[in-house]
């Protein structure tokens, strides 16, 4: 099979995949709490607010046709080029406020977070595993492990808590909330804002954005980091077995070509499938770090809205967060089908 | 000894054959469907497959052990499953006994179970690692519901002494983990004679045991025979393990038998010019015999594009137009000797 | 001098559950041009024994004593920069299992190309692949095919790429350990035949692993009988097909099926190999011998018993006498 | 066909037959053969040791705290927001409550939600991916495709979606929970069974005349207990750390009872006043309950998994 026909299979395959995800978060956020309009009034309120509410937001309607509307409006084109967002109906705190547009707005934080949390999860992550791998049963690697199950067993927001504690109240080096302070954010292009103020030239933004996302991504980079060095630990063991690492070193290669060109090039493969699969792990992290620094995300938001007992709004964050994971894990088994020559026959 | 002189005695054998036959197999096929992706599902609708088992007659007769040979991937150990129904049969009859059990369902399927057996390659995999080995072994008379308690545990003793583990007392309660690969392979030879089968496959049942063991397993299954009237059907690619246990052999290529015959026959004149080949290139213990070892061309092609006619004439030396047109049919040459290959 | 000479070597593996002496005083050597086989069954210590040529044995393996010689230098107390540029110069390795000796993300060229330049820096890529088009093509290998994955080739074909890595530099010395037993009987025949045609045109030794007699007594010069970790007999390969003295070797050429003989009886070996890690005192082979007596308690010397043969046996003349 | 020999070096025939091994065994040692010889198995055997003591100290110092805390955990205002002194050694809050006391019994929730929880998902996740795996067909194809996209939604996400529908309490928690980790229990048992369904010993119980729940019973599922004990430790202290998430964000149990979650988010309101003493020993206490499953879990995943062993 060629690298294209299975690019679209995978495509295609993503299909189902959405729909089942999307009834899945109808099932739970407008069936299982049966009302979601009188739950939204701890099923105190007037029996008029309630019913007016369930009008907005067509809660009236029998839920085959909401159900119908809540996808028919992911779908709807035409909204989309309009405003900029899908439409993900409307608000239960604000009736007026559109959730899609709130959801997106506050999705680049999360995805400037998510960015660098993995990058310095899998730097830590890989470089440690292979360090761990290598020095097999040894010292090193006991206190690698060690390290790695340590930070599996810490919660992120305890990490985040005791880093602001730190780095924050008692050296007072770096910010412990927001995503920029003292200065003005840069003017919003992609929405990330180290990208946003390189791309303006805005030195000083983009220095106060760092600093302003070196501790959460810490936080969350540093916990993810353990469940990276462990996969990459497992699968550079099993590769360093094979035949193939031993042949290489029968031929007089260097240690170091035989550790990068032959073991963790091919452990590099069901590494990443397992990395693209643990982002989802990543993101239920964001909404903890997130909360923890008061990062305006889409983790922030949803935490927010719980308070206001508004379910359109995680509904709507609930989503936008499947649609984001479902298209990292598209993208990071196209990127392994490039990798890997076997699947290009 | 007297017995394999008297099997060994064609004429004989010819006059009985009616009688004395045990599983007969007629226009056997196994086709495996080839994995497709969606999108290639999608594509096209005509289905590929790997033709393990292409249209397979032969028969075997009681008491006999009849081998099928040949390299990896060329159907034979495909067809020792299918004989015993652990691999559904695309089409073609399987007759044991004369009764055609390609049918068979559930209890009878089961009952069948009792009078053909298995014995597999790996040692290490067949066994169960949670299971004791008296547990093991006398699985099949509880499943059967033949045997109880004390009663089954004495068929359980009885059989790891056939076996040769001895005393059986010791090996009863051991997990397979504290058992060496011949050990293994007693064990599971215990659990498939323990009901007295009648037909057994063995499906390369020593190519995984030391060499300084095999002949023990072998000398075993020689046993059997004698003891309890087994007939074996023995799949191998070991053709001088062949040689030593046999009494007819079949050559498969590609899913199908090129040449089959008595021992005798294969080996001192072997017809087909795979089986030649396959012949020159087996290593001889001696070092004063110096071979030369037949060339053939290229390598087997896969069993999803299998060629035009003859299969074996893309590799064959004296290949001719015919052969690239016309499959050639397995026909004697004397009344136990027969062979697929236009040029005889 | 010749070409590799082992002396008294020692190999343990330090488990988690006791030391196991895999290699027992193992003397030796090798002559350029030469063929030796090491024949053993599994667990006999033959693998252990020709990683340890070049100094490859897996952690937690080690070499605890003896020296390996070759061309006069002991390898053993080389420092491990000038023993990596002797593999795959001076010595070459064939694995077992050619699916798996190839790197599956490089292609076939790129492997010979690395090799090359490892050991020779300045070499240009552009000479390197003309060297590598040769190798692939002396070896019957079409060369436009050295931009293929190895997935892309057949398994006998991947061996004979094994082969062609491995006298890419013109070794002195090829250890192959069992280079056909993951191929077919007709593959197996000709990467044997092209191993023996290598041998001939470039005059390397070639040591030969396998648990396969028929192969060892086919296609070598000396043979090596392994049993339990030691050598227990060493001799010329006619000498020892003849005269074979070690009741382990005699057992074990009984064992073995000869197609060419038209009525034979194989007779087994009683027993099971033994446990390394608990091995039995004195001879290994002691436990399942027929001959064995009181004596054989104690560990037998390598003894020598003349025309080239040496035999580790208390019962040197005497066995033969029994037969 | 032929099989290349398997070659490892060191790899020898298992010890023979000694007199430890005839005596009868206990059932947990015959799931896990060794168990009761842990510390000589090397550092896996000692992580598992070490594991089980921590689990056992906090169960043990929760079950008994009632009758040994110096003070009321709730009630009892001593000096607001003391740093740790004699009289409270891990300092009391802003309401002036003393943290020993809160920390010796506020693993009572956590415990409750992340015992339930692994319940639950061992109850639905074990049976559903065996009889799924086994039967195959349609159903598997339908039920694993379920299954992988709530293993691919990001689990606290979706844990504090149903969490926020359901409403505070301990089983909604476990619930919650629960439906986030049965994907876990359902692959694991899923491949396992597919895997070991290929093997010959199946086989071998299939071609002796064996009916397929007697197969499933007797053949696979022994085989598989052992990658079902390691997920279930590891899910333990997955459990305890979103339960504590949970509570965290605010969807926890009600604020009468003690709870490390708890003083964690209310720590973090005291946190630019430098009160560290109140979230870091609670901090500490989720960290040891979940350091002791995840060292019993990869523990016994090291010692069951011969694939590592060298």
């Amino acid at each position: 099979m060629g690298l294209r026909s299975y690019v679209i299979t995978r495509i295609i395959l993503t299909i189902p995949t959405l729909l089942l995800l999307l009834t899945a978060v109808f099932l739970v956020m407008r069936v299982l709490p049966g009302d979601p309009a009188a739950l939204h009034f701890e099923k105190k309120g007037d029996p008029a607010d309630v019913e007016r509410l369930r009008q907005i937001l067509g809660m009236d309607k029998p839920l085959w046709q909401q159900y119908i509307n809540y996808i028919g409006g992911l779908v709807d084109i035409g909204y989309l080029r309009q405003h900029g967002y899908p439409n993900l109906g409307k608000s239960m705190y604000q009736t007026s406020e559109e959730v899609g547009g709130q959801v997106f707005s506050a999705f680049p934080a999360t995805l400037e977070l998510a960015i660098y949390a993995t990058i310095i999860a899998s730097v830590l992550g890989i470089m440690l595993g292979v360090a761990s791998s290598k020095s097999y049963g040894k010292t090193p690697d006991h206190l690698i492990r060690n390290f790695g199950t340590i930070t599996y067993a810490i919660p992120v927001f305890f990490l985040g808590l005791i880093f602001q504690l730190i780095f924050g109240v008692y050296l007072g080096w770096l910010p412990t909330g927001q995503r920029i302070s003292n200065v003005a954010p840069p003017t919003t292009i992609t929405g990330l804002y180290t990208i946003d103020s390189i791309l303006q030239g805005n030195i000083i933004a983009f220095v106060e954005s760092v600093r302003a996302l070196l501790l959460p991504s810490l936080t969350l980079g540093i916990v993810l980091s353990g469940v990276f060095l462990r996969l990459t630990r497992a699968n550079m063991l099993e590769t360093l077995r094979l035949e193939f690492v031993t042949a290489a070193r029968a031929r007089g290669l260097q240690e170091s070509t035989v550790t990068y060109g032959y073991a963790l090039r091919n452990a590099f493969l069901p590494v990443l499938t397992m990395m693209g699969l643990q982002f989802a792990m990543l993101l239920g992290g964001a909404v903890l770090t997130e909360t923890t620094f008061s990062w305006p995300g889409l983790g922030k938001y949803m935490v927010d809205r719980i308070n206001f007992r508004d379910y359109t709004a995680i509904q709507g964050a609930v989503v936008m967060f499947g649609l984001f994971v479902t298209l990292v894990s598209l993208t990071v088994d196209v990127l392994c089908a490039y990798l890997d020559p076997r699947i290009r026959l | 000894m007297l017995e394999t002189i008297i099997l060994s005695d064609v004429l004989l054998l010819e006059r009985v054959q009616k009688l004395s036959e045990i599983v007969r197999v007629e226009n056997l096929k196994k086709y495996f469907p080839v994995q497709k992706s969606v999108l290639e599902q999608l594509l096209s609708r005509k289905k590929s497959y790997v033709k393990a088992v292409d249209n397979l007659t032969f028969s075997i007769r009681k008491k006999e052990i009849f081998t099928l040979a040949g390299e990896s991937g060329c159907g034979k150990t495909t067809t020792g499953r299918v004989l015993l129904r652990l691999t559904e049969p695309t089409s073609g009859g399987i007759y044991f006994k004369g009764e055609d059990i390609t049918r068979l369902k559930g209890e009878r399927l089961r009952l069948l179970r009792r009078k053909m057996q298995v014995i597999f390659q790996d040692p290490y995999a067949s066994l169960n690692p949670r299971m004791r080995v008296g547990d093991a072994i006398g699985h099949p008379l509880e499943i059967h519901g033949l045997a109880r308690q004390e009663e089954k545990t004495k068929a359980v003793l009885e059989v790891l002494a056939k076996v040769g583990l001895t005393p059986p007392e010791q090996f009863i309660d051991l997990y397979p983990l504290h058992l060496s690969g011949g050990q293994r392979q007693r064990v599971a030879l215990a659990r498939s004679i323990i009901l007295k089968p009648e037909f057994m496959v063995a499906d390369e049942p020593v190519s995984m045991i030391d060499v300084s063991l095999r002949t023990t397993i072998i000398d075993l299954l020689l046993s059997f025979r004698n003891e309890l009237g087994l007939t074996y059907l023995f799949v191998t690619h070991d053709l001088a393990v062949a040689k030593y246990i046999s009494d007819r052999i079949a050559i498969m290529y590609l899913g199908k038998i090129v040449e089959i015959g008595t021992k005798q026959e294969i080996f001192s004149t072997p017809m087909h010019p795979y089986t030649q080949a396959l012949l020159s290139a087996i290593p001889v213990p001696d070092p004063e015999r110096k071979r030369k070892a037949m060339e053939l061309k290229g390598e087997v092609p896969s069993a999803i594009n299998v060629p035009t006619g003859c299969r074996f004439h893309p590799r064959c030396p004296f290949a001719e137009k015919k052969c690239i047109t016309e499959e050639a049919e397995l026909l004697p040459v004397t009344p136990t000797h027969s062979v697929a290959c236009h040029q005889k | 001098m010749p070409l590799l000479k082992i002396d008294s070597l020692d190999v343990e593996y330090r488990t988690n559950r006791g030391r196991i002496r895999a290699v027992e005083d193992v003397s030796f050597s090798l002559e350029k041009g030469e063929v030796l086989g090491l024949a053993g069954e599994s667990g006999s210590g033959k693998s252990t024994l020709g990683l340890s040529i070049i100094r490859l044995v897996p952690s937690p393996g080690v070499i605890v004593r003896g020296s390996i010689e070759i061309d006069g230098t002991d390898i053993v107390k080389l420092p491990e920069d000038k023993m990596r540029l002797l593999r795959g110069g001076k010595v070459a390795y064939i694995f077992q299992d050619p699916m798996t000796s190839l790197n599956p993300v490089k292609k076939v060229g790129a492997h010979f190309v690395e090799m090359m330049q490892t050991h020779e820096p300045d070499l240009e890529k552009k000479v390197a692949i003309e060297r590598t088009e040769k190798i692939l093509k002396d070896l019957r290998i079409p060369s436009e095919r050295i931009d293929d994955y190895p997935h892309q080739f057949s398994g006998g074909m991947r061996q004979r790429i094994m082969i062609g890595l491995a006298i890419a530099l013109n070794p002195d010395l090829v250890i192959a350990d069992e280079p056909t037993t993951a191929l077919d009987v007709i593959v197996q025949a000709k990467i044997l035949d092209l191993l023996a045609s290598l041998r001939d045109r470039y005059g390397m030794g070639l040591i030969l692993i396998s648990h396969d007699l028929s192969i060892i007594l086919e296609r070598c010069d000396k043979i090596i009988v392994m049993y339990g970790g030691s050598m227990v007999e060493y001799a010329p390969n006619a000498e020892l097909h003849k005269n074979p003295i070690h009741p382990y070797t005699q057992a074990l050429l009984q064992s073995i099926p000869n197609i060419e003989l038209s009525e034979q009886k194989l007779s087994a070996i009683p027993g099971s190999p033994p446990n390394m890690l608990n091995p039995p005192k004195g001879c290994s082979f002691g436990p399942r011998c027929p001959y064995a007596k009181e004596q054989c308690r104690m560990k037998p010397s390598l003894i020598d018993v003349g025309n080239d043969h040496f035999v580790r046996c208390f019962a040197t003349g005497e066995s033969a006498e029994v037969e | 066909m032929r099989k290349k020999t398997t070659k490892t070096p060191g790899s020898f025939s298992a010890p023979k037959t000694s007199g430890s091994t005839k005596t009868p065994r206990s059932f947990l040692a015959r799931i896990i053969p060794g168990l009761t010889s842990l510390t000589r198995r090397g550092p896996s055997g000692w992580m598992v040791t070490l594991g089980i003591a921590i689990v056992l100290g906090l169960v043990v110092m929760t079950a008994v705290s009632p009758f040994v805390v110096p003070h009321d955990p709730i009630l009892y205002h001593g000096p607001l927001r003391s740093p740790p002194s004699l009289e409270f050694p891990m300092g009391t809050t802003d309401l002036g409550q003393d943290m020993l006391s809160r920390v010796m019994m506020g693993g009572l929730i956590m415990l409750q939600v992340a015992a339930l929880s692994v319940f639950i998902c061992f109850l639905i996740g074990v049976p559903l991916g065996l009889f799924s795996s086994y039967v195959g067909g349609n159903f598997d194809k339908t039920v694993s495709l379920v299954i992988d996209a709530v293993y691919a939604f990001p689990g606290l996400v979706l844990a504090i979606a149903i969490a926020a529908v359901l409403g505070s309490g301990v089983i909604n928690m476990a619930i919650s929970i629960a439906v986030v980790y049965i994907p876990s229990y359902y692959r694991i048992v899923r491949s396992q069974v597919l895997s070991i369904k290929e093997l010959t010993y199946v086989e071998a119980a299939r071609s002796i005349g064996a009916k397929w729940h007697t197969v499933l019973y007797r053949y696979i599922f022994p085989n598989v207990v052992p990658s079902i004990v390691t997920v279930l430790t590891v899910n333990f202290a997955d459990a305890v750390l979103t339960a504590a998430g949970l509570t965290f964000i605010g969807l926890g149990v009600s604020v009468d009872v003690p709870d490390w979650g708890y003083d964690l988010t209310n720590g973090r309101k005291l946190l630019t006043s430098g009160a560290w003493w109140v979230i870091t020993f609670p901090g500490i206490m989720i960290i040891l309950l979940a350091l002791g499953f995840t060292f019993i879990g990869e523990g016994l995943s090291e010692l069951l998994n011969p694939k590592l062993e060298r």
